[in-house]
């Protein structure tokens, strides 16, 4: 059943960058995004799952989208129309190296004992990520703040001109 | 070792956090001078902290703390060794000299709020990396400081700005989704992300290949982030592009920090220097240092010219680490501090020029020195220092470094690093030529000296050129050789962390 | 090690090259998010599976969070950046953005 | 204890007043020079308190790992230093006329003051590390020093600075191997046997290239006369001609002496002598096709290096004795030379020969100074010029290859040849017209070239004073030197066959000249005349008209051909090399390098997976 997620997941993000259209391809992300969803939850992973949902194919999807409606009118870029031939090409040699390498690993990785006993116990899912990963959070919030400055500093411009008017 | 029970280097990460998030608020209420004023303490402060900290530090070794919030334990583990420290207290005295200069630098710029929040974000990120004891924490604030440095890069709004900006991104993007690979792989061997456990779980288990495999993922990871020849396209584009200050904070610091630290602490303290990283990093820090000088020479814009000798002295730092001596390591950390305070002057300097002349190309440049006589002098303390002239600091980092190399029998190596160091010679001396002597033009007859407070941050760092150079068995003794020891003593270092 | 882990890891490679691929030779902006975000997915999926192999799914899985947040920013970021190219350059080209060389 | 602490003093001592000339403001003019006097006032005596003290030590820890601040005087440094006083108090002198209308007077002043305070660490250094602090620090103050100059001087500054600079990194290079040998960077008490195994012999000629580039000898040499040019002439004559010469002699003995054993006829003896000859005759000749003074006097001095090299290079006691002697002489002669050329240029403006002439009425005072340097450098009896020359001849007469001699002795002709050309054409010869008006220098210009012609008369007449003093001490310690001490008694002996080979060689230069200018030069036949009616030159010039005049004539104009075939085949070709080669891969490789930077982002991208593709494969190659 996997197999057939993982298919899918990369079926449809070659489709996101094949597609000529862009808000088809955002909308093929989407997609892409839950496929890897549904494969996280049955990795036993539903917290990151829900995450994939909810912000990569959701938001992520929606800021594309709402982008790609901003810079519309004359943003049109023709691709090379030899593009997504190569694409295949290259994807079906890489497919190959990708299929012998990893076979060719088969056998020759190492057998390692079972997570260190210090993170075994952590099975529950709140505690890991707010005791065993608290400087991560502090590390979220640097993040979305810079990211909101970020924003905000890159369209300051605008609120100048709308001060001037 | 000693455990803290408090906040005490928390302090470092959540302290600018804060500024930067009541900043915006702040900027409401008063427009320039509230935001001078409060940026400039913050980082006054955690200068001072830094070296308060430190002096603990040196007498009584490494430092770590647990951090405990309502009675729920969390593990915010952070930890201060010596080379964290010589890492801290840089950003500590780049920062502060920034802020120092951006007071009169960014008024044009307007938005000053905004600009210092983004500044103070870049900041946390860095000593959060620095202290931290976790592959995927140094990732996490190794991106913090990246978004909030592509948002200064791009912060002049204009075409070149936003297109290095773009490129930057772009680069930077792929490098840390590399170093996550890595950092994913790390954990399928070793089922741990910490720096002890890591260490010991490679060592226990036998995965050469994948080891090496993730070595190569990080090396270009963080090698992007340091701007090592071949990962080094972006660096050209973009610091130029940024105001002088972040400029100065990109090539002075966080090249360093996101880079040269991360590489240096993963691959001598977890992965252990083997023969093959060795070589590696060997050959990159050489070529750099060529491609870097080689370029630079016919650059006419000053500002790339200084960019691209970034990437060179880059080279030089990671050509002493790579001799995984102790002398070489030295002289590789004491070329971060140098190169520290003698590219952020330099940097500093080339803002104070085109602010006082509105260009930043060379050949229209000329008899500033007139104009501009504290400008000039703190220029040439710096160019002097970058090419390694004694007895400022530049030339004790360098040949410590081509000692170390003699001494390691890498002959070749030595020739060519003193080759690398004739040439910044060469385009420093083009520099100083073309912007400061030469004919004095008639267009910059108007041209006035720096104001107060960009001329005092410039003051600073070229007297801390000065003074490294001249008082360097003080400095290697106090800072240094802790930071050595800890690296020299390489994977041991973390066995004896846990108490093997 | 498993082959399970190897499986899910040749797929994550397969995503990382779409996604350089498309980085390599598009020449739409959005398009070449696209791609960082197609290699963003390969990298979530290694974690995982990272993880299960580990047995310890549960560190991945908050590891997996705070990268998703981490790519928010960076992707809002690099969004906002393309709104002030294209309002520069009236393109979404990124052909256009070859003012800086030498 | 107390003299320990002078050393430390006469290095900090100019640079405190290096520090003090440069917060001068430049308007006040007086107050610089009197600081300045008083500054060099102090340096002189404090020259002679250390000559007088000799042996003192000094020993501060200062960065751990062997390397200290250790300091030691000793009889061959404290002649130095006593030497460079005495230069200094002098040129201080000369220069408040001749550099008081240069606009960067106040830099000036400061760099020879910073420059006597890195001459005295340089020389009283006793650890390798400390030695080439000042060393290098040296190069600093010779760049800032020669771009003083006139507009182009920034070129030659930068050509001096890179081509001084490689010998002092080969000078470096070798000091890390001695140290690698050794184990210790403290100055070997027990001298090493280069022949012993390759890596000393590589340490050991890698010094001597620094030490031997510093004063300046082929092929390092091009940048002296492009100095001459564009470098102001006290920097010329300070700097050039005494500093770096005695600082490379300095360094060239105490190689020979205590870090390495050079015994007599070894190869490397050998390679010594042959630099020395082919310097010698290289140079010599190239003073020949010069047309203007300063550059003349560039390139003799470069040739008189050779013969310090001859000297010392031939590694018997008279020989070094002869080496060290001669360094001493040339610089007083030289220095003499520079500054009477200074002179002139000051009142008349030029060097150049073709628009001097019959300055003799007129600037008596520099007339007969200059020749009295003049004849000492040729090495005239009774000058000192004279003796040293001998004592170096007879060095490499011992060695037993009279060819060395044979270089020397050709050096000598060529040597008097030029310079009887210069006085010539500038103190006789046909008066210029626009020159009628010009006087004799103020007084402050003349007494350093009356004190040092003097010095050249007293050191030659009474040779047993310089030699008892200054030279013989050098060899106290050293076996084999002891019983040596008679070094006077060939020294004066004028009449031995090498003293008067030499002597016969002068006349030969002299009359090479005659003829040659008595050929091309119309316009100064009065003198020639004057010449003609000697009673012995009459007989050979008629001889010569008859019949060997042609063998002359081509002869000299072999000379030159040869002299210009030199010029460009040799001397330009290792500028050419310096500038365009050097230069011009770095440029080309530079713009390639550029052109790669396209703007692209895939291009970037490009090169980083490759990179990345490469380093995966080279670390699991080598693990």
């Amino acid at each position: 059943m996997n197999i057939f997620l993982l298919c899918g997941l990369v079926c449809f993000s070659a489709l996101a960058i094949t597609m000529h259209n862009l808000l088809k391809s955002a909308i093929c992300l989407g997609v892409a995004s839950i496929f890897l969803a549904v494969l996280f939850f049955r990795m036993g992973a539903p917290y990151a799952g829900v995450f994939e949902v909810s912000i990569v194919a959701g938001l992520i999807t929606v800021l594309f989208i709402t982008t790609i409606v901003l810079t519309k009118r004359e943003g049109g870029v023709k691709e090379r129309k030899l593009t997504n031939i190569f694409f295949l090409l290259f994807f079906i040699i890489f497919i190959m190296i990708d299929f012998f390498v990893m076979k060719g690993f088969i056998g020759n990785l190492p057998n390692m004992p079972v997570g260190s006993p210090n993170l075994a116990e952590n099975n529950n899912f709140s505690k890991v990520l707010w005791q065993y990963r608290t400087l991560d959070l502090v590390g979220q919030i640097c993040a979305i703040f810079a990211g909101v400055f970020s924003v905000l500093a890159l369209f300051r411009a605008d609120k100048k001109e709308n001060n001037n008017e | 070792m000693t455990n803290g029970e408090g906040e005490l280097l928390f302090v470092f990460i959540v302290l600018p956090l804060v500024v930067a998030g009541i900043m915006p608020l702040i900027g409401k209420l008063s427009k320039k001078v509230v935001p001078d004023i409060l940026t400039n303490l913050t980082t006054f402060f955690l200068l001072a902290y830094s070296i308060i900290v430190g002096k603990q530090i040196i007498f009584s070794g490494i430092y770590t703390t647990k951090f405990s919030w309502f009675g729920e334990p969390m593990n915010i583990s952070l930890t201060l060794d010596g080379f964290s420290l010589l890492m801290l207290v840089t950003i500590s005295i780049v920062s502060f000299c920034v802020t120092l200069f951006s007071i009169d630098y960014m008024e044009h710029y307007g938005h000053k709020a905004n600009y210092y929040s983004l500044l103070l974000i870049m900041i946390a990120g860095m000593n959060g990396l620095v202290l931290s004891t976790d592959l995927f924490s140094i990732y996490v604030f190794l991106e913090v400081a990246a978004i909030a440095s592509y948002g200064l890069v791009a912060y002049g709004l204009g075409h070149n700005e936003l297109e290095a900006s773009f490129k930057y991104l772009m680069l930077s993007a792929v490098a840390s989704g590399f170093i996550v690979l890595g950092i994913s792989i790390i954990f399928a061997c070793t089922g741990s992300l910490t720096f002890s456990e890591v260490a010991i779980g490679i060592h226990l288990v036998n995965a050469k290949y994948l080891v090496g495999f993730c070595a190569a993922l990080f090396l270009m990871g963080f090698g992007l982030k340091a701007a090592l020849v071949p990962f080094h396209a972006w660096l050209p584009d973009a610091h130029p592009s940024a105001p002088a200050p972040i400029s100065a904070m990109l090539s002075g610091v966080l090249i360093k920090v996101s880079g040269a630290y991360a590489i240096i602490r993963i691959f001598l303290n977890v992965f252990g220097l083997t023969y093959a990283l060795s070589t590696v990093l060997m050959y990159l820090g050489l070529i750099s240092i060529f491609v870097g000088a080689i370029i630079a020479i016919g650059q006419n814009d000053m500002k790339r010219m200084l960019a691209y000798s970034s990437i060179s002295q880059i080279g030089y730092i990671f050509i002493g680490i790579g001799t995984g001596s102790p002398l070489g390591i030295l002289g590789g950390l004491f070329h971060i501090l140098n190169h520290a305070v003698f590219k952020s002057l330099l940097f500093l300097n080339s803002g104070a020029i085109e602010q006082a002349t509105g260009t930043r190309e060379l050949d229209k440049m000329g008899g500033l020195a007139k104009q501009m006589p504290l400008t000039a002098t703190t220029n040439a303390i710096g160019s002097l220092s970058v090419a390694g002239i004694p007895p400022f600091n530049g030339f004790w980092s360098k040949l410590l470094i081509i000692i170390a190399l003699v001494q390691t029998q890498h002959y070749a190596f030595a020739v060519l690093a003193v080759l690398g160091s004739v040439i910044t010679l060469w385009y420093y001396l083009i520099i100083q030529r073309n912007a400061f002597f030469g004919k004095p033009e008639e267009i910059w007859k108007n041209v006035k000296e720096a104001p107060f407070w960009m001329s005092c941050a410039t003051v600073i760092l070229a007297l801390l050129c000065i003074v490294i150079g001249v008082t360097f068995p003080f400095v290697i003794k106090t800072f240094l050789v802790p930071a050595t020891d800890i690296l020299a003593s390489g994977v041991s270092y973390l066995y004896n962390f846990l108490g093997y | 090690m498993s082959n399970h882990w190897l499986l899910n890891m040749g797929f994550a490679a397969a995503l990382l090259f779409i996604g350089i691929f498309c980085l390599l030779t598009m020449k739409n902006l959005i398009k070449l998010l696209i791609g960082i975000e197609i290699m963003a997915k390969g990298i979530t999926l290694a974690l995982i599976t990272s993880g299960v192999e580990r047995h310890n799914v549960m560190v991945t899985q908050s590891l997996v969070i705070t990268f998703i947040v981490i790519e928010v920013s960076l992707l809002a970021t690099a969004l906002a950046l393309i709104i002030n190219i294209y309002r520069h350059t009236k393109s979404l080209s990124i052909s256009k953005l070859t003012n800086l060389k030498g | 204890m107390a003299s320990s602490t002078t050393l430390l003093i006469s290095i900090l001592l100019p640079a405190v007043f290096a520090v003090i000339v440069f917060l001068i403001p430049s308007k006040l003019r007086a107050l610089r020079n009197a600081f300045s006097l008083i500054g060099a006032a102090i340096v002189l005596c404090l020259g002679f308190y250390l000559f007088g003290v000799k042996n003192a030590e000094l020993n501060i820890p200062w960065l751990g790992m062997d390397i200290n601040f250790d300091l030691r005087l000793y009889h061959l440094n404290s002649l130095i230093i006593m030497a460079v006083s005495v230069f200094l108090f002098l040129i201080t002198i000369y220069s408040f006329v001749k550099m008081k209308e240069h606009p960067r007077a106040r830099e000036y002043y400061t760099y020879l003051f910073l420059t006597v305070a890195f001459v005295n660490g340089a020389v009283l250094a006793n650890n390798f590390v400390l030695m080439v602090f000042f060393w290098e620090s040296l190069l600093v103050t010779l760049y800032g020093l020669i771009a003083i100059g006139n507009k182009e001087a920034y070129k030659t500054a930068l050509k001096s600075f890179i081509l001084v600079g490689f010998c002092d990194f080969c000078m470096i290079l070798g000091i890390g191997i001695l140290w690698y040998l050794t184990g210790s960077l403290n100055m070997p008490l027990a001298p090493l046997d280069p022949s012993s195994s390759g890596l000393a012999a590589v340490s050991c000629v890698l010094m001597l290239i620094g030490a031997l580039g510093k004063a300046g000898v082929m092929p390092f040499h091009t940048w002296i006369p492009d100095a001459s040019k564009d470098a102001p002439v006290t920097v010329m004559a300070f700097i050039i001609t005494v500093i770096d010469k005695m600082l490379g002699i300095y360094l060239f003995v105490r190689i020979s002496l205590d870090f390495f054993v050079i015994g007599m006829n070894s190869a490397l003896s050998m390679f010594l002598m042959i630099l020395g000859a082919l310097t010698i005759i290289f140079a010599l000749f190239m003073t020949f096709v010069q047309n203007n003074l300063k550059r003349m006097l560039a390139y003799q001095s470069i040739g008189e290096v050779g013969y310090m090299i001859l000297g010392i290079g031939s590694a018997t006691p008279v020989g070094i004795a002869g080496g060290i002697f001669y360094m001493l002489n040339q610089t007083l002669f030289k220095g003499g030379l520079f500054l009477s050329a200074g002179s002139i240029e000051h009142r008349t403006g030029t060097t150049d020969f073709d628009k001097l002439g019959g300055l003799r009425n007129k600037m008596p005072l520099t007339m007969i100074c200059f020749v009295i340097c003049a004849v000492a450098c040729c090495g005239l009896w009774p000058f000192n010029g004279f003796v040293s020359e001998e004592m170096v001849m007879h060095g490499a007469k011992e060695t037993g290859y009279i060819i060395f001699m044979i270089a020397a002795w050709i050096g000598t002709a060529l040597t008097a040849a030029s310079m009887l050309k210069a006085a010539h054409s500038i103190f006789w010869g046909k008066e210029n017209k626009e020159l009628s008006k010009i006087k004799e220098s103020e007084l402050l210009i003349t007494l350093p070239i009356i004190v040092l012609a003097l010095l050249c008369i007293v050191f030659g007449v009474h040779n047993y004073l310089p030699i008892v003093m200054f030279v013989e001490p050098i060899f106290y310690g050293y076996t084999g030197f002891l019983e040596h001490s008679g070094f006077t008694a060939h020294a004066l002996n004028f009449f031995n066959p090498v003293a008067i080979t030499s002597f016969v060689c002068i006349l030969l230069g002299v009359i090479v000249y005659l003829y040659g200018w008595s050929k091309n030069s119309k316009n100064a036949a009065s003198s020639s005349e004057s010449v003609r009616s000697f009673p012995v030159l009459k007989n050979i010039y008629n001889l010569a008209e008859a019949k060997i005049f042609d063998i002359y004539d081509q002869g000299l104009k072999f000379l030159k051909v040869l002299g210009y075939i030199l010029y460009y085949g040799v001397d330009r070709v290792i500028d050419f090399m310096y500038e365009k080669i050097i230069a011009g891969t770095v440029r080309v490789v530079g713009a390639i390098l550029r052109f790669a930077h396209n703007g692209y982002y895939a291009n970037y991208l490009a090169w980083c997976i490759g990179g990345l593709i490469i380093i995966v494969a080279v670390i699991s190659l080598l693990s």
